[in-house]
C-alpha cells in the first residue's frame, strides 16, 4: 500500500518526542477523528533549531510527521510556513490517494507550532490552521480500501 | 513476503478476512477446470457430468446446516447471499407491507442493503445491542409492527465475536409470522447450525470463510419462501439465481461444508483454547487494554481488543512487518471516515474504536502462534505509545 | 464418458456454452488459492499480494478492449454484468428519462433485465431484427425518443454468430446523447474490439467463455458514467460492486484476456476456416439443411443449422453418444415452452427453430474434428428421418 | 439426464414405422410444439395385434412412444384404454421433472388410434384426447435445464 520511503519514515521515525524548553507548540487534529500531531519546535535567529513530534495515528500519519520535520528543519519560519502537506506528501513518493485526504496534516501542525511562538513572542500573524480537515476527505478517486470481512 | 524482513514466522490471524482453500478442497476442484469443464446446462456428457457435480456439492453445504439440498441457492458470495436474501424478500413481501428490521451491528452487506431499501421507500428499524454487541431478542419483539414483513439479524458477528440468539429471534419472527434471514458467514463451520431447530428461514453462507474458494456462496431459502430473484437471465438454481454455475468453486465449496462438518466439534474446542489464551495473553501483558464482544457468547475464533491511545492501522503495520496478520476497526482501515460502526454501537468512544485489533484464528494456527503474537505485540504497543502524544505513556 | 460407447473420437463443439480453463490460466490461478490466499482488502503483505494481482488483471482485462483498467469492474459473469449496466443505469438515470432500448435477439440475461425493469414502470422498445438475425441501426435510431436514456444491442449473437453494427449504433446514440450497452460475452476474443473507436460506453465481458475460470466477468464502464450499485456491502471495485474478490477467478480470467489478445488474429483466421468447412460440409452432405445467422457478419466460431423434420435434442443426444458435443434451439433445451426467441425473431417456424443445431469451434478443434462430425452427423440425420412422422423421408 | 432404460428406448427404439392397412391411425402434438406422434395400429379379436410408432421430438417422446407400443401390444383395446402417460413414464423408471410434462404423450397417441378405429367401426366412444397438452406443462417444480451460453 505505503511507498518504501513512507514505510522507512513509519518504522524508523525522524525527531520523535518533545523538544526541551519549547518555543512553539502545535497539535492539530484529534483522537476522535483517528489522528493527533503534536509539534514542538525550538527557534534560533528566525529559524527551526530544532524540531519533534508525537503523533496518534496511522502510517501516514507518523510518517508525514516525521518527514516534516525533516524538511523544515533549519529552514527560516517564513521558508517553513511555506511547506504544504501536499510537498509533505511529494517528499514522501506520493501517499495512497485514499490517504490524501486524511492522516495528512504534518505541515498543518508545524504552521501551529509557529503560530504559536509568533503569539509567544507578541508578533502578529495571520497564519490560518484548518482546523477542519477532516470534513473535506473526498473518496472520488479512492481506491479500494475497505474492511470487509 | 519481502516487506517482512524480521519476522521470524508467519503467523495469519485473519481468519473472518478469508482463509487458504485448503488442500482437499483444491484437490476435489482441480478436475473441474480443463477435463470436466461442462457447463451445467448443456444437454450433453460434458453437461450432465457438471450437473452431477453441483447436484452433490448441494447435498454436502445443505447438510451442513440440516437443510435439504433443494433449499440451497448458490450466488457468488456472501454479499450476494445477503443482498438476494433482503431485496429479494422485500420485494416479493412488498404488498405485504413496508416494514424491515435489523441490527446495528450488521455486517455492510446486510446493513447497505438495507439501506439502499430505505432510499426506496421501505422503513427499517436498526435494532441496538448492548455493550458486549448482544441483540435483546425482546427489543426484536417490540420492534415488529402489522406491517413487518422481514426481520435479518446475523448469527456470528464479524468484529467482535459476539453470537446473537437467533433461535430466539426466529421464534418471535414466526410468531408474527414474519420471515427470518441471518448472516451465518462468520459462525458457520464454526458453531453447529440447524436451520429447522433455528427457526431460521434465510441463511447466509460464504464459501472463502471456510477454506472453500473465494467468489462462491449460498443462500439457504426454506422450501415455501418466495424471492424475486435479484440476477436475472436464464433458468439457473430453479430460477432464482442466473448465471453459468461456477462448476469448480461451488464444488470446492461443497467439499469445504463436508470438511467443517467432520471437524467442527474438535475444531472449535482447539479454536476455543487458543483464543482464551490470547485473550488472556494479552489482558495480562499490556496495560490500558479492553477485550470486546461477549465474553462468553463468543465465536471460538475471535479475539478483538482495543488497545488505548493507538491507532489500528499503526499496530498492524508493525505486526505485518513481524510476520502476523491481523485486522482493525479503525477509520483508516474501512474506507471511510467512521471507526467501525459496530464498536460504536456498543458504545466505544471514537478514540477506542480506533485503537481496536481483531485476531481471528484458524485450522493453521497453532499454540506457538500466540506464543509468537505475544512476544511481538508488547514491545510494538511500547514504541507506539512512546511515540503518541496521548495516554500516560507520553508523559503529557 | 460412460454414455458415448462408440465414439470413436471426443469433440466438443459447444464453446459458445463453455471453454475449458487452458494450462497457462490454470497455472496463473493455482497459487491464489492456498499460498497467496489473501482478502485484496487487508492490510497486510497477504492482502497487499491479492490487490497487487487483482490491479495486474484489471490491466490485462482493459488491454483486450482498449480501455484503461479503472475502466474496470469486476463482476461474478456475464450475466451480472449485464444486470449491473442494465439496472444501473436504468435507476442512476430515471430522473433523465424512462425509455429503454434493446434488441428482440439479446441473450436472456439482457433480455429478462429489461423485461423485469418494464415490469417496474419502464418503457422499453425491443427492436426486430432481419432474416439474418442483423439489427438495423436506423430502426434502433428511429426508436429514439426525447425520454431515452439507455441503448443496449448486442455483438456477436451467441446462437447464431451474427455480428452486429455496434460502432454504427454507439454512434447514433452518442448523438443523441443516449448511454451505450454492448453485451460482448461471445465476441471479445474472437473479433478485436476497441471501446472508443466503436462508441460504446458499457460492454460486458465473461472469463469463461475465453478458457477462463466460471464465475467472473467483468463490465467495462467508461470514465463518467454513473452506475446504481446492485450489489451493496463493503467498498470494492470503486464502490460500484460489493463482495470479496474472487482473486484466483480474476487473476485467471486476466491471463485468458492476454492470451486472447496475443493469438487473435490468427486463431480466428484458423476457426473462420474450420467453420466454413463444417457449414460448406453439412450442406453439401445433408438435404433440407437451412444456415441460421449471417453468411458473412458471422463470429469466426459459430455454426448454426436446422435440420428439418427433426428436432434438436434427439440429434443432440445422438451426437453426444458419437462423442460429439454441440447445442440446439429447441425447446426441449431451452426450459420453455418455446424454442429459441432469436430464431423466431429472424422468421423461422417453430417447427425448423425446433430442428436447429449450434456447432461452436473452439481452441481445441482440428480439421479432423470437422471430419469426424461430417461423417456421424449424415447417418443420425437419416435415422431419425426415418423416424420422424413429417417430411419427404417419412414416406408419407 | 435421462436415466438408461429411457436412453436404451430412445437409441434402440421398438416398433418403429408404419403398420401396413392399419385399423386405427392416432397422431397427436404438431411439430410447431416440438412434439409429434403417429401410431398405427392393427386389431384382431379386440386385442392389439401390431403397433408402429413414428415420432418428431425430443428423447423422452421417442422413448415414450418405444415404450408404449411395447407396453400395449397384445392388451385387449380395453386394456390398453386403461394404459396412461405416467404409466408410460413409470415404465421407463421415471422421467426428468421437466419431461413429465411434455414430450409425454405416448398413451395419449394410442388413445386418439382406439377411437379411431372404433369411430372407422361405427362404434360409439367417449374416448377424449388431451389436444391442448402442451399448454399446461409446469415449470414449479422444474430441474434447472436451459439455453445459456
Ligand atoms: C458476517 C459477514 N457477512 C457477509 C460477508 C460478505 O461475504 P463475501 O466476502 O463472501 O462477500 C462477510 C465477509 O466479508 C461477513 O463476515
Ligand atoms: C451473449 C451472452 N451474454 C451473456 C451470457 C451470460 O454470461 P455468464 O454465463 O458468464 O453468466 C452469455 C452466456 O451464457 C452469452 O452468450
Amino acid at each position: 500500500m505505503y511507498n518504501d520511503k513512507v514505510m522507512d519514515h513509519f518504522f524508523n521515525p525522524r525527531n520523535v518526542g518533545e523538544v526541551e524548553n519549547p518555543d512553539g507548540v502545535g497539535q492539530v487534529g484529534n483522537p476522535i477523528c483517528g489522528d493527533m500531531m503534536r509539534i514542538t519546535l525550538k527557534i534560533k535567529d528566525n529559524r527551526i533549531e530544532d524540531i519533534k513530534f508525537r503523533t496518534f495515528g496511522c502510517g501516514a500519519a507518523i510518517a508525514t510527521s516525521s518527514m516534516v520535520t525533516e524538511l523544515v528543519k533549519g529552514l527560516t519560519l517564513e521558508e517553513a510556513l511555506e511547506v504544504s502537506n501536499k510537498h509533505v506528501a511529494e517528499a514522501l513518493g506520493g501517499l495512497p490517494p485514499q490517504k490524501l485526504h486524511c492522516s495528512n496534516l504534518a505541515a498543518d501542525a508545524v504552521r501551529a507550532a509557529i503560530k504559536d511562538y509568533y503569539e509567544k513572542q507578541g508578533i502578529g500573524t495571520d497564519i490560518e490552521i484548518d482546523e477542519d480537515h477532516h470534513h473535506d476527505r473526498g473518496h472520488e478517486e479512492e481506491e479500494n480500501i475497505a474492511h470487509n470481512e | 513476503m519481502s516487506s517482512q524482513p524480521n519476522a521470524r514466522r508467519q503467523v495469519y490471524l485473519d481468519h473472518s478476512a478469508t482463509t487458504p482453500v485448503r488442500p482437499e478442497v483444491l484437490a476435489a476442484m482441480l478436475p473441474y477446470f480443463a477435463g470436466k469443464f461442462g457447463n451445467a446446462s448443456s444437454v450433453h456428457s460434458w453437461g450432465y457430468e457438471a450437473r452431477e457435480a453441483i447436484n452433490d456439492a448441494r447435498e454436502k453445504v445443505a447438510s451442513l446446516i440440516e437443510a435439504a439440498p433443494n433449499e440451497i441457492l448458490f450466488t457468488s458470495g456472501g454479499t450476494e447471499s445477503d443482498n438476494l436474501a433482503i431485496r429479494g424478500v422485500a420485494r416479493a413481501r412488498k404488498s405485504k407491507g413496508n416494514h424491515l428490521i435489523t441490527s446495528q451491528i450488521e455486517h455492510h452487506a446486510v446493513l447497505h442493503t438495507f439501506e439502499a431499501l430505505q432510499k426506496e421507500g421501505f422503513d427499517v428499524t436498526f435494532v441496538p445491542c448492548d455493550k458486549y454487541g448482544l441483540i435483546d431478542p425482546d427489543g426484536v419483539r417490540k420492534a415488529i409492527r402489522k406491517d413487518t414483513i422481514l426481520i435479518s439479524v446475523m448469527h456470528g458477528q464479524n468484529e467482535v465475536g459476539t453470537i446473537e440468539p437467533v433461535k430466539e429471534i426466529g421464534a418471535i419472527a414466526r410468531e408474527h409470522g414474519v420471515l427470518f434471514h441471518t448472516d451465518a458467514v462468520q459462525s458457520v463451520g464454526k458453531v453447529p447450525i440447524n436451520v429447522n431447530d433455528m427457526n431460521i428461514d434465510l441463511l447466509t453462507l460464504s464459501s472463502h470463510k471456510i477454506y472453500g474458494p473465494k467468489g462462491v456462496g449460498a443462500l439457504y431459502v426454506k422450501r415455501g419462501v418466495r424471492l424475486t430473484p435479484q440476477l436475472t437471465g436464464g433458468a439457473h438454481e430453479r430460477r432464482m439465481r442466473a448465471g453459468t454455475e461456477n462448476v469448480p468453486g461451488i464444488v470446492g465449496f461443497g467439499e469445504a461444508c463436508r470438511l467443517a462438518k467432520a471437524e467442527l466439534p474438535e475444531e472449535s474446542r482447539r479454536l476455543t483454547k487458543l483464543r482464551d489464551k490470547l485473550i488472556e495473553g494479552i489482558l495480562r501483558q499490556i496495560p490500558d487494554v479492553i477485550l470486546n464482544g461477549h465474553p462468553v457468547l463468543r465465536l471460538p475464533h475471535n479475539v478483538n481488543v482495543s488497545i488505548k491511545y493507538l491507532e489500528g492501522e499503526s499496530i498492524l503495520l508493525n505486526l505485518d512487518r513481524m510476520g502476523v496478520a491481523a485486522s482493525s476497526g479503525s477509520a483508516c482501515t474501512s474506507g471511510s471516515l467512521e471507526p467501525s460502526h459496530v464498536l460504536l454501537a456498543m458504545g466505544l468512544t471514537h478514540e477506542t474504536a480506533h485503537g481496536s485489533l481483531r485476531f481471528a484464528l484458524g485450522m493453521s494456527n497453532t499454540e506457538e502462534d500466540i506464543d509468537y503474537v505475544l512476544e511481538v505485540l508488547p514491545p510494538i504497543v511500547e514504541k507506539l505509545r512512546a511515540m503518541s502524544p496521548i495516554g500516560p505513556g507520553s508523559g503529557l
